[in-house]
């Protein structure tokens, strides 16, 4: 985008800047506006659970503005402050949470290369920066001055450390599959046919998926394991005290979370942007010479993503909406006790299946089955990839898109 | 047993501290003094043919009437009654106890009259106990923690008692 | 004016986070406004990984050292803090004293560090992006890829990889793991009554 | 991981916090209203809880010294609020007790009716209410959908949904309306297949049962010795039911139905329904147990409603006659315990025979003594412990602070 | 020179992690709560680790005949064990803690537990 712009625009790094704050507020729309549908989807979803209809005058017939009125109203709200809470903690609170889950969504890919800032630890990353969210809950809970606050935040504290154990062993089966940590690599590789998506990949995967969906559910503090915020016990937990626009951002970084990590299994598991079928190879999309054609392509596989986060975002409600909540003691028990073997266990045998039966049992040529044969890491997919392997050794690789840090670092030390 | 049976019996046992009984009356009571009420209580409970193991309500009843005409008609001496009454879940039988007491302490206006507590006997009486004192105005004697328990810990006076004058004013907010 | 750039540009901006929030660590009194500022010093050193190219050590940074060890010590920090512990003054002579070795220390180091000039600016490289985590995963397990054209057979043979300090770390890991277990084992105690110490 | 040590004194503990007081209500979302908690804790272990009620104190004795016996009817209503018919019920029996009058036999079984009903919207709020408590919210909207629906027929026999005002000395205000019967049995035949749904949601699904099972161990001894009633009593295993064991004027009113306690014996329910089965870890006297309990009574309910209508159809005679407003009232004193939903609801009534108005009602209600037992329940349980122990008590503050 | 136009260098990195060592040596030296101890230790490692990355960089030195990858392998055995080492010492400065209701390193100077 930015190599576009530069030949319209007269400074060279105006271009950068453009084409950065256009990625940037598109990331932050599909945050923002995500999480007005997704409160809205969330209230229609919990209506239709519950046998009523959820909103429905506001903004038409399905109450979709129902959320933007909310907003509207929360930020006319009173901006209060207990008195004896830690002011620059209390007031920072939100922002870190937002920050840290918008944050994940540098490196998430929404379509084939369509990717903010292509890492080549894409997937480490990201739940790395997820993880941090638990700052601003700890710093709202423990800056609120109110004991119900604090015991939020100490739930919250012990449940993510705990949850990036078994969370972090899921994700790395997937990645021990594909070989790589890039999730764009990694979506490359489960296109076709749908049987090429890791979680059919071998049992190991299948359960690791659950697992993974667990914990991740945990990870963003999402019902059973909602803690931190346990209405029945602790008020409202971390964010009991907040209100107005400030505890509205606490739920925009919830929901932008969600869609993370949701994000995450649909790459990680599910294929990305790659469909069920072929359809975008059948109709001629895949065609990577053509920019138009492989814009629809990327177009459509971005609404394949969309879908599949739409798809385990709902599934969260759904499940919020069906169980009760765990106990502290169980919840920390469910992780150490079951969820984090089950993961290591996975993980072992996806190991030894990716060993002995590297091209899985029922398509022995499958996509990665090739690329396994001659490359142990590192490994291109498709092999056929930009610049090719680099001349050291097979292993060493240059990748062919560079993050944009790279990129920018790169091109101009030339240029100086 | 026979209601004169029984109250024979408790008589035996606890001479002059029962000091009469009703049996025309809708529920038959029995009148214990309130020096012999704990003891009374725990034999009514711990008597194998007895059983009385429930303790259902402890109610304060003040018989006082503020208007002298009206007085002057009733058949009763200005009292306080605090009625007991016991259930036993095994029998399947019930009892009513009754402590008669005058209504004031050595009837010095304000200082309340006392009971003995069956806390001891019952777990349940701790609560019962709170909500006569507050509201009826009986002080139980050897209550674990005797706190108002319905009105607010400042208020002033015992409402079901019939001279009970309601406040005007309570923190700023106008009573009538 | 020469043409902006950006690596410069984004170093200079996590590198001034970094210092700006050690500075802020030093100079605060509050325990929990330490343990913030500490968080954001070092994600914004994670940052400079990343600038650095090392993706793996940048992202580790982040999901161990501040997702993990500082969540950790804001832990302890709210375990602890209350009352006499949140805010304690350093007396001035323990300031000034840690001022002055500190501040001999910091000429010291910057002497050093900007001494060399090779170190000064550096060379302009082209633009490679490398894949490290696997290489590190291969040199953490004894095969050094990156090596692997060293043509002097004494050092060749030196280039054996971490696999040794890598087991030490592990056992390190496991001993460190079962002492923490010790240490934080639960005692009981009475209510009001004296503490035991066993 | 209820904190159970033998000492009550010794707490186990990793780190060292300091006991810390925190208020759980009056304004907490699973205090059922206005009632403060005030637990003692140390990390998340509760080592007291204090309750503070009087939040919703109304002086409804008082107002009974000021009014006639009919007229105190809807002071009732307001009491139990979730089962104003049994409220209404428990007074006038108590003062037809005095005034010794006696009912036709067709109010008899009306009253029933009318009483089971409640009995089941009553159960099903706090069943509802219970899974708030523990953190899932569709059981809540689904049981109120179904009471919802009671509440639709009580409505066309008296017109209130809440406060009833129905039953009353003498009988009811007024017979069912034509065309009743039909609607109320279609309800019930629409019911009971739907609480399969409850048990699905709740009663047997995992993460209920290990936040229910061996919490809040309430042993028959304490529950007897604490006063507690209803199903509180019942799911510590002690057979009693006022229905059956009660006096004479009460029981008397169930005469010929058939129905058996919900309580457990030799480790099994009653079966005459496909009752899930009681899961291993559950203990007698268990917050699953009370709650289960509930659910059971929800189904003995429907049975007895359907014998109830079968009665009432075949009756004949009158329906009732209501005491006139300003009855006088004989000298004297009674006092009736009915079993309410949530226990033994007793009203005492004296009188002094100079009028209508009585000298002094007082009312004993079973959330009061239930609730006294909580924080014998709750002394070294967790926090996410409490609402679990206090929502299986199933209380309503209106009848608590009266 | 002007930062912004001139490619950064290793020196640029060093001057980063000596300050960071330096601020967490002063943190260490002068803070009285164990923690603020530890958040010093933490620093002074932190510094530590931009050198051994920077050192070890191929942007900042395209040679790389120096440490190449070991920089980055220390870094990740310095934050692994850095991890170890903050769980140690929390652990020891709540049994402290608990043992003498303070978090004062000035008044742990007694031996015995």
């Amino acid at each position: 985008m930015a190599e576009f712009l530069q030949a319209y625009l007269a400074p060279w790094w105006l271009a950068y800047v453009v084409a950065a704050l256009v990625h940037a507020v598109l990331l932050i729309n599909v945050v923002a506006v995500g999480a007005l549908i997704f409160i809205w989807l969330e209230r229609k979803v919990s209506g239709r659970i519950q046998d009523r209809l959820g909103p429905t005058r506001v903004g038409g017939k399905f109450g979709w503005l129902q959320t933007l009125a909310d907003g509207l109203k929360l930020i006319t709200k009173e901006d209060l402050m207990p008195e004896g809470a830690d002011g620059m903690l209390f007031r920072m609170a939100p922002y870190i949470s937002f920050c840290a889950s918008f944050a994940g969504y540098l490196a998430l890919p929404f379509a084939d290369n369509w990717v903010g800032a292509r890492l080549n630890t894409a997937v480490f990353f990201i739940l790395a920066v997820l993880g941090l969210e638990v700052f601003g809950v700890i710093l709202a809970g423990y800056a609120s001055a109110s004991k119900w606050s604090l015991f939020g935040a100490m739930r919250e504290a012990a449940q993510v450390v705990s949850y990036e154990v078994p969370l972090g062993m899921c994700a790395v089966v997937p990645v021990l599959i594909a070989g790589s940590m890039d999730l764009v690599t990694i979506g490359q590789m489960q296109h076709g046919w749908f049987t090429n998506w890791f979680v059919f990949h071998d049992p190991f995967t299948f359960i690791t998926f659950w697992v993974y969906f667990t914990c991740a559910t945990a990870s963003v503090n999402r019902a059973p394991f909602d803690l931190a915020e346990a209405e029945s016990e602790l008020v409202a937990g971390f964010h009991t005290e907040y209100s107005g626009l400030r505890w509205s951002i606490f739920f925009m970084a919830e929901y932008g979370s969600m869609f993370a990590v949701s994000g995450l299994a649909a790459i990680l598991f599910f294929g990305g942007w790659n469909g069920p079928l072929p359809i975008t190879e059948w109709l001629g999309l895949a065609d990577t010479t053509n920019p138009v054609l492989s814009y629809l392509g990327n177009f459509i596989g971005m609404l394949n993503f969309m879908f599949k986060c739409v798809f385990g975002v709902t599934f969260m409600m759904w499940v919020r909406w069906t169980l009760p909540r765990l106990r502290i003691d169980q919840v920390m028990t469910t992780c150490l006790k079951y969820c984090t073997p089950i993961a290591a266990a996975s993980f072992l045998g996806a190991t030894l299946w990716t060993y002995f039966l590297p091209g899985g049992l029922i398509l022995p040529n499958n996509a990665y089955g090739l690329v396994r044969e001659g490359q142990l890491i590192d490994g291109p997919y498709p092999p056929a990839d930009a610049e090719g392997p680099s001349k050291e050794t097979a292993n060493e690789k240059t990748a062919g898109t560079g993050d944009l840090i790279s990129q920018v670092a790169g091109e101009h030390r030339g240029r100086d | 047993m026979s209601g004169q049976a029984f109250v024979e019996r408790l008589k035996k046992v606890f001479g002059d501290k029962i000091t009469g009984a009703n049996f025309a009356a809708i529920d038959p009571w029995v009148d214990v003094a309130p020096a012999g009420l704990v003891e009374v209580c725990r034999y009514l409970r711990d008597e194998p043919d007895l059983r009385f193991d429930f303790l259902n309500c402890i109610s304060g009843v003040d018989y006082f009437e503020p208007d002298a005409k009206k007085a002057a008609k009733n058949d009763w001496q200005p009292h306080t009654e605090v009625v007991y009454h016991l259930s036993s879940l095994p029998k399947k039988t019930s009892l009513v106890l009754k402590v008669i007491l005058p209504r004031w302490k050595n009837d010095k206006p304000g200082e309340l009259p006392e009971v003995p507590s069956v806390t001891g006997v019952w777990s349940t009486a701790d609560w019962h106990e709170r909500e006569v004192f507050d509201l009826s105005g009986v002080r139980f004697t050897g209550h674990p923690d005797l706190r108002r328990i319905l009105c607010p810990e400042d208020w002033v006076g015992h409402p079901l008692r019939k001279d009970y004058e309601m406040p005007l004013e309570y923190h700023g907010i106008r009573g009538r | 004016m020469d043409a902006i750039n950006w690596h410069s540009f984004f170093f200079l901006f996590f590198a001034l986070l970094a210092c700006g929030f050690s500075l802020a660590v030093v100079m605060t009194s509050n325990i929990v406004h330490m343990a913030f500022y500490l968080t954001l010093a070092l994600g914004a050193t994670s940052g400079l990984f990343f600038l650095a190219g090392a993706d793996f050590v940048g992202a580790m940074q982040l999901l161990i050292y501040v997702g993990g060890t500082l969540v950790l010590l804001i832990f302890g920090v709210m375990l602890t803090a209350k009352g006499p512990f949140i805010s304690m003054k350093t007396s001035a002579g323990d300031l000034v004293l840690g001022a002055g070795v500190g501040g001999a220390l910091l000429v010291l180091l910057l002497a050093a560090a900007t001494q060399v000039d090779a170190w000064r600016v550096s060379e302009p490289s082209p633009p490679v992006a490398q894949v490290t985590a696997s290489r590190l995963g291969m040199a953490l397990l004894g095969a050094r890829v990156d090596k692997l054209d060293e043509k002097d057979p004494v050092q060749a043979r030196g280039m054996s990889g971490y696999l040794l300090p890598f087991e030490i770390v592990s056992v390190h890991l496991l001993v460190v793991l079962i002492g923490s277990a010790y240490l934080a084992r639960p005692k009981k105690r009475m209510v009001g009554g004296p503490v035991d110490t066993a | 991981m209820a904190t159970q040590l033998d000492d009550p004194r010794i707490i186990e503990f990793d780190v060292r916090t300091d006991e810390m007081l925190v208020n759980m209500g009056p304004q907490h979302p699973s205090t059922h209203g206005v009632l403060r908690l005030v637990l003692r804790t140390d990390g998340e272990v509760v080592s007291e809880v204090t309750p503070h009620i009087g939040y919703l104190h109304r002086c409804a004795e008082k107002i009974g010294e000021n009014l006639t016996a009919r007229q105190w009817i809807p002071y009732t209503d307001r009491m139990d609020y979730l089962a104003g018919m049994n409220m209404n019920l428990g007074w006038a029996l108590a003062v037809e007790k005095l005034m010794n009058l006696e009912l036709p036999e067709k109010a008899r079984h009306l009253r029933v009716l009318i009483v089971e009903m409640n009995r089941i919207a009553s159960h099903l709020v706090g069943m509802g209410a219970y899974g708030l408590d523990l953190g899932t919210f569709s059981p809540f909207l689904y049981a109120f959908r179904e009471r919802e629906k009671i509440l639709d027929l009580f409505e066309e026999v008296c017109g209130a949904r809440l406060t009833y005002s129905y039953i009353t000395v003498g009988g009811a205000t007024a017979d069912l309306p034509t065309g009743w019967i039909e609607t109320c049995e279609r309800f019930l035949a629409q019911l009971e297949p739907v609480i399969e749904e409850y048990h699905a949601l709740l009663t047997t699904n995992a993460i209920f049962v290990r936040r229910t099972a061996g919490i809040g161990i309430l042993s028959p001894e304490k529950a007897i010795d604490y006063g507690c009633t209803g199903p509180v009593l019942r799911g510590s295993g002690v057979d009693h039911d006022l229905r059956r064991d009660g006096e004479q004027r009460y029981t008397e009113m169930y005469d010929g139905y058939a129905f058996e306690v919900i309580v457990e014996k030799n480790g099994h329910y009653p079966k005459d329904h496909n009752y899930p089965a009681v899961p291993g870890s559950a203990v007698l006297g268990d917050c699953w147990h009370r709650f289960y309990v509930r659910m059971l009574e929800v189904m003995q309910s429907i049975d007895l409603v359907r014998q109830a209508i079968d009665r009432y159809s075949m009756a004949t005679g009158s329906w009732g006659e209501p005491i006139k407003l300003t009855e006088k009232l004989p000298k004297g004193e009674a006092y009736l315990e009915t079993e309410a939903p949530r226990g033994q609801m007793g009203f005492y009534v004296v009188s002094s025979g100079s009028g209508a108005i009585p000298w002094r009602v007082r009312a004993r209600s079973s959330s009061f003594c239930n609730l006294s037992v909580t924080h014998d329940l709750c002394r070294g349980c967790l926090i996410a412990d409490v609402p679990a122990i206090v929502g299986s008590l199933d209380i309503v503050m209106g009848e608590i602070d009266r | 020179m002007n930062l912004l136009t001139q490619p950064v260098g290793v020196s640029h990195y060093l001057i980063v992690g000596a300050i960071m060592f330096v601020a967490g040596v002063v943190c260490m030296a002068t803070k009285r709560n164990a923690l603020g101890v530890l958040m010093g230790i933490e620093l002074v490692l932190n510094g530590a680790n931009v050198n051994f990355v920077a050192f070890g960089s191929v942007y900042l030195r395209p040679e790389v005949t120096g440490i190449g990858l070991d920089g980055q392998l220390v870094a990740l055995f310095v934050i692994v064990l850095a991890a170890a080492e903050a769980a140690v010492a929390l652990a020891i400065t709540l049994n402290f803690y608990n043992n003498h209701s303070t978090v004062d390193v000035d008044q742990a100077d007694e031996l015995k537990g």
